[in-house]
């Protein structure tokens, strides 16, 4: 089931509007979609019997930093049974980056949004319990933000060497 | 360990100083507390094992600070981790030391550029008493390290210094 | 000047670095709040188990990570390729090779170079990254043993894995940490001689792994404490992203290894253990032992036919340079691209998005297996003892390097 | 011989306060050399570097309490049986009585034994030792894919 196929089978079945743009020299080749259509898409792959992504390998934000002014969000797919890949990308405003949850979908996306919001500051919405999973629960500033200075003292603790 | 063997020789009666005594007890057990954080501490677990054994110095390593004299840092200290390092190292029992093994606890390691969670150096949280270079240190490195701080047990004294402390008495009172 | 302690103390550090899930007021009459906490000699390292309990009953574990983050993904995007691979060996310390090796191999896939590497460079590669296959499992297994009370295995499989560290060092340098994988190549061809010690080792190994399962995996101690323990079924494994070892132990045929065939593995024959619940039900704490027990097996079984290749066709020869593909200036076009390969603990995957203009990335995630396969902990083990939980937890084995990144 | 004037007691007595001085002497010598600079950090309680939830004066579970009442009436029953032991070897009552004596001891410690063991046999009966092993509540998780599309994965 190579991309173009996957390609029509979205089509058909959901609108055609919903792929906004492809991105080809990504390996494993990329589908970018808008965060209204996430939910559709993601139940829609999982589900469908000849698709059937049923491991989301990777969940990575991204930022693109001030001047873009945009965040990303990347979700890797992976079909055990037929071992295919797909890559779909979200693109959202860096200002207010919100985007609905997957967890409902695949168990391992909670702690990896968690992830996300924890270094990016993404918020999910209808995540369970959205919280800082790897920093400090009282660390102010998202660290992988491209504009992201540390603060200079921690507990009385100089950060910076 | 050189403290009390070359005061025996005849007959086997040992007459030595107390300290000797209690120094040669402390640095022939010295116990220190399983407190692995990352490489290092697999490190530790191949120097505690057979090819290079650490019980031959009496380092039997022990689950909780209570029971334990030494303290190893072995690894990264990030600073969610600093609180816990400072509450374990104050509930160690009191002849305590602190052995910081690894450039990941002596100076922050090769986090020291981007690490934004990772506290530059543990002295920054305890008093460290022996600093073990390498990343991770080799197991002679390791027991290189505990030799040292055997060194440093040596030279301690139960009496407190009491000449210094009259000096710095003296020397206080009369520049008011 | 040396650093004069900083560090000001308040009683509620603790409670504001790393938050309680559970308030003493929220608990029902007979529960209570145990932490299996950073410090503990079962979790391998610096996770905080947060066991609320009923008597000796497992009523919830809420685990707590991120006490070893050293933030990767911050370093990653700040240094050039090549010198980030320090980096990916620090992340999961007991098998840095196959973790430089999966980096590597994301890099090459972005050059366009992965199908231009040597012959002999990728059965190097895949040789070391066996090797240090088996030193992993080597401490699973021996680090599990302590933690059900043998402390046998734990001395002789580390007293074996001592054999693999001076083997890797002799060939790299260094002894868990090597820097030897590099983007195109390797840092040092294998040192004269090299073939016939691994072959020595190898004929060392074979009755010391018999004569284990005898004394431990087969003991009946053992089977008691891990048979039926922490049964993870299939779907809940697939779902939540688990791999690996654990994957494989719950009945599904998935490594990574034979699936995408990278590097030489297509070429090698071995073939993938799967639990079959032998002691107990299918996924159990004793099937990922024994999963993990007869991948050591297949992974002798490698190497004995990558020392068949490197002495036969693929011989060293005076000519040979292990760093001639190993580009100067690493500039790949702009693209994304994830890489997977098969760790010990399971599917380790990196996603680069290169912007091409420099050389260095402009992000690169990191999946570390342990991560995802930690996250099942409160399903399985939600119920059983607290013995069971340490078995549980030893069972998974995870490194906290991984998991926390 | 000098006849010792202590009686059997007084060399128990002696031997019961020199073990006791023994280790007074021992707990002092060691309290003097040890340093000691108690601080709060020192004073809490240690649970692998966190802090405490709730006190430990938790419930119980009731358990615990019947087979420490079981255990505890065996004990008792095994006290009394060494006065009997005192009596039961006395040479000059075996003698006197003509080993009647023996014979009606150990009938009557028999009886004794044997009223408890029907009191054990009725708590072993009634399931009161038999501790109640929590039921592990399997993972009800149903993946949306059938398990017929991974057939060629599992064996």
């Amino acid at each position: 089931m190579i991309f173009e196929e996957i390609l029509e089978q979205i089509n058909a079945h959901l609108s055609d509007t919903l792929v906004k743009s492809i991105d080809e020299n990504a390996s494993p080749k990329a589908i970018v979609i808008d965060k209204s259509s996430l939910d559709e898409l993601m139940i829609f792959l999982h589900k469908k019997d000849n698709l059937y992504f049923d491991s989301l390998s990777c969940l990575t934000g991204l930022d693109n930093g001030v001047e873009a002014n945009t965040m990303e969000v990347i979700y890797n797919l992976y079909s055990i049974p037929y071992d295919h890949h797909l890559m779909v990308k979200v693109i959202l405003e860096r200002t207010s980056p919100i985007l609905p949850t997957v967890t409902s979908i695949w168990k391992t996306a909670d702690w990896q949004e968690r992830e996300a919001y924890d270094m990016l500051g993404i918020k999910f919405l209808g995540h369970p319990d959205l919280r800082r999973i790897l920093m400090p629960a009282d660390w102010d500033g998202y660290p992988l933000r491209k504009d992201h200075t540390d603060q200079e003292y921690y507990r009385g603790i100089k950060i910076d060497y | 360990m050189g403290l009390l063997d070359q005061k025996t020789g005849n007959g086997g009666v040992i007459v030595t100083k107390f300290d000797d005594l209690i120094n040669w007890a402390r640095l022939s057990s010295m116990w220190p507390m399983g407190f692995g954080l990352a490489c290092c501490a697999i490190e530790f677990m191949s120097t505690a094992s057979t090819p290079y054994d650490l019980d031959r110095f009496g380092v039997i390593p022990r689950a909780s600070p209570r029971q334990s004299d030494v303290m190893i840092v072995m690894g990264t200290v990030t600073f969610k981790m600093a609180d816990r390092l400072r509450r374990l190292y104050e509930q160690m029992a009191e002849p305590r030391y602190v052995i910081s093994m690894g450039s990941c606890s002596n100076c922050g390691g090769p986090y020291w550029q981007h690490g934004y969670h990772v506290v530059k150096g543990v002295d920054r949280i305890i008093p460290v008493d022996v600093y073990v270079p390498g990343c991770p240190p080799r197991p002679e490195a390791l027991i290189g390290g505990l030799l040292k701080l055997q060194e440093k047990i040596r030279q301690e004294t139960i009496v407190a210094p009491v000449a210094i402390e009259k000096f710095l008495e003296k020397e206080a009172t009369n520049d008011i | 000047m040396a650093n004069q302690v900083q560090y000001i103390f308040d009683d509620k550090n603790l409670r504001n670095s790393e938050p309680q899930k559970y308030k003493a007021e929220d608990l029902k009459s007979e529960e209570m709040v145990i932490n299996i906490g950073p410090q503990h000699p079962s979790t391998h390292g610096v996770l905080r188990l947060e066991v609320v309990t009923n008597g000796e009953e497992v009523v919830e574990v809420v685990p707590h990570i991120g006490f070893l983050h050293r933030c990767f993904e911050k370093h990653a995007e700040s240094i050039p390729y090549n010198q980030t691979i320090p980096f990916v060996d620090r992340m999961d310390y007991l098998a840095a090779m196959n973790s430089e090796h999966a980096y590597a191999m994301g890099v090459e896939k972005m050059l366009g170079i992965q199908d231009k590497i040597p012959k002999r460079v990728e059965y190097i590669r895949v040789l070391v990254a066996e090797l240090n296959r088996l030193g992993s499992h080597f401490v699973a297994l021996g680090s599990y043993g302590a933690d059900t009370g043998a402390l046998t295995p734990f001395f002789w499989m580390l007293r074996d894995r001592e054999h693999i560290l001076r083997l890797l060092e002799w060939a790299s340098g260094a002894r868990m940490l090597y820097n030897y994988i590099w983007i195109g190549g390797l840092f040092y061809d294998l040192p004269v001689g090299f073939e016939e010690r691994c072959s020595e080792f190898i004929t060392y190994l074979k009755p010391k792994l018999s004569e284990l399962e005898k004394l431990f995996i087969n003991n009946k101690i053992f089977v008691d404490r891990t048979a039926n323990v922490g049964v993870l079924p299939i779907d809940l494994a697939i779902n939540a992203g688990v791999t690996g070892p654990m994957l494989r132990g719950s009945g599904l045929k998935y490594d990574l290894r034979k699936i995408d065939g990278y590097s030489v593995y297509n070429e090698l024959d071995f073939d993938v253990p799967v639990g079959k619940g032998k002691m107990g039900t299918v996924g159990d704490c004793w099937d990922r032992t024994w999963v993990r027990v007869e991948e050591c097996h297949e992974s002798i079984k490698i190497i004995e036919q990558c020392l068949v290749g490197l002495k036969g066709d693929h011989k060293r020869t005076r000519d040979f340079d292990p760093q001639e593909l190993v580009p100067k200036k690493i500039r790949p076009k702009a693209q994304d691209l994830y890489v997977r390969s098969e760790n010990p603990k399971g599917e380790l995957g990196f996603f680069f998005r290169a912007d091409g203009k420099s050389d260095i990335p402009f992000r690169c995630k990191s999946r570390g297996p342990s991560f995802m396969n930690l996250s099942v902990i409160n399903d399985i083990a939600k119920g059983g003892l607290i013995a069971d939980l340490i078995a549980i937890v030893g069972s998974i084995d995870i490194v906290l390097g991984e998991v926390d990144r | 011989m000098v006849t010792p004037n202590l009686s059997e007691f007084g060399t128990i007595l002696l031997f019961i306060v020199g073990a006791i001085v023994f280790v007074i002497i021992g707990l002092l010598v060691s309290k003097a050399i040890r340093p000691n600079k108690p601080n709060f950090e020192k004073l809490t309680t240690y649970e692998s570097g966190e802090d405490t939830v709730g006190n430990a004066w938790g419930k119980f579970n009731i358990q615990f309490y019947i087979v420490a009442i079981i255990f505890l009436l065996f004990e008792v029953e095994i006290i009394y049986l060494f006065p009997w032991a005192m009596v039961f070897g006395d040479k000059e009552l075996i003698e006197g009585t003509g080993w009647a004596w023996a014979w009606f001891a150990i009938t009557e410690m028999f009886i004794f034994i044997l009223i408890l063991a029907l009191g054990l046999v009725y708590v072993w009966r009634k399931g009161y030792l038999d501790w109640v092993k929590p039921v592990k509540s399997a993972v009800n998780f149903i993946s949306d894919i059938p398990k017929e599309a991974y057939k060629h994965l599992k064996e």
